[in-house]
């Protein structure tokens, strides 16, 4: 399987990256890009910053993958997350699965990014319009229910 | 033993720490070692003192407060991830 | 809300597409593209035709697209379907969503590839490598399943 | 009354027809056009006589056998839809 799992402060371009993931069988493929909202609770976000664990956060990432490939006939998974200070709009990160059928590569999808925003180390602080102290993001609950579905299963 | 503890996100800036080395008895579980943190007081006690939020990873794998921890892991506490 | 709806012969840029849907709020954009595979049941693939209902499968895409918009909150959706000769690998169709959150945008983005799978006229005809006739493609009952799951919610 | 049938993929092949005109009573429905359609014999019972597999759309709106059609509808019969 064509595997690709980068932490990274660099942007990627959704093209070449997928493009990757055009393997002779694949006849699927489902990507998710997350992008930096500009709408928050408390206020207009301006940008975020992201803190990993550098040595940890691979092999999570790495680990949620496998899980991955082990539920579903995967060709390809490419997960690139960045990290650092991003502005609004910008691309944190893509999630691509490939597939003989499309089923595989939309659950397969969903799962890694459930997993990845419960599991994988990353923190994520909002600087908001008019403060000068940037907000740690709260985990929401929402997330921990994606998960659960994947439990249950 | 010895260990290193690491402090991520929330944890680290309002520790004013990121890294240390610790030494304490053999055996220890992580709870344990969450329950001498929060023993140091002041911001110590606020993040330590929490039953719920603080996670822990020993040697780059997600762990529970009842992992036991042996001479040169590496322990990490940090607040629920918020990344993706 | 932001929509594009195409049925055309020209290949499409899976970037060009996707940034259309980098509004303010969207926070997740999931996109599935469906590929020319190269295996079939009953030998190689070398192209595919596809033959189409013009008068027809605009409408029903555009009909598609709205039923989707009715059940999640959605802030733009890119359907490009293409038509005529395509090789090995080619690109055949894009469904791009942008919501707020990622699971508006994947089960938008699945609930449209399952609809078009099954009520949007287009045909499918392969060609198999040593073979001088195409033959046209048969519905599959694991479309007709993946539909029907979304007539239960 | 005045109708335009259309054909699509392996109907449109196997009969050879793309498009025509058709005159048939008033309030006709599609299962009586595609009993008539089939009663051409050769190819056109061949595709017509199936109970399954035949699917039908009236002025370009999916439709159901049970379908009643009027003067100058546009009336398409096709196999089972395979994009994507």
């Amino acid at each position: 399987m064509k595997k690709n799992i980068i932490v990274t402060k660099a942007d990627f371009v959704l093209d070449e990256e997928i493009k990757k993931l055009y393997v002779d069988n694949a006849g699927a493929v489902v990507s998710f890009v997350g992008l930096v909202r500009e709408q928050a609770s408390h206020g207009k976000v301006i940008a975020i910053e992201l803190e990993y664990y550098p040595a940890m956060t691979q092999k999570a990432l790495e680990g949620i993958v496998e899980q991955a490939e082990q539920r579903w006939p995967l060709l390809g998974v490419i997960v690139i997350h960045r990290v650092g200070y991003l502005t609004v709009q910008e691309q944190i990160v893509l999630v691509a699965v490939a597939s003989q059928h499309r089923h595989a590569a939309f659950a397969a999808a969903e799962f890694i990014m459930d997993y990845l925003k419960t599991q994988a180390p990353f923190w994520k602080k909002e600087y908001i319009a008019g403060q000068s102290e940037g907000i740690w993001v709260e985990a929401k609950d929402s997330d921990n229910q994606a998960l659960a579905k994947w439990l249950k299963n | 033993m010895n260990i290193t503890i690491c402090y991520f996100a929330r944890f680290r800036e309002k520790l004013g720490v990121q890294q240390e080395n610790y030494t304490l008895p053999k055996n220890s579980t992580c709870k344990e070692i969450k329950s001498m943190l929060s023993n140091r007081g002041g911001s110590w006690q606020e993040v330590f003192s929490c039953t719920q939020g603080v996670l822990v990873a020993v040697n780059q794998e997600m762990a529970t407060l009842d992992s036991v921890v042996t001479d040169g892991d590496e322990v990490a506490f940090f607040p629920p991830v918020t990344g993706g």
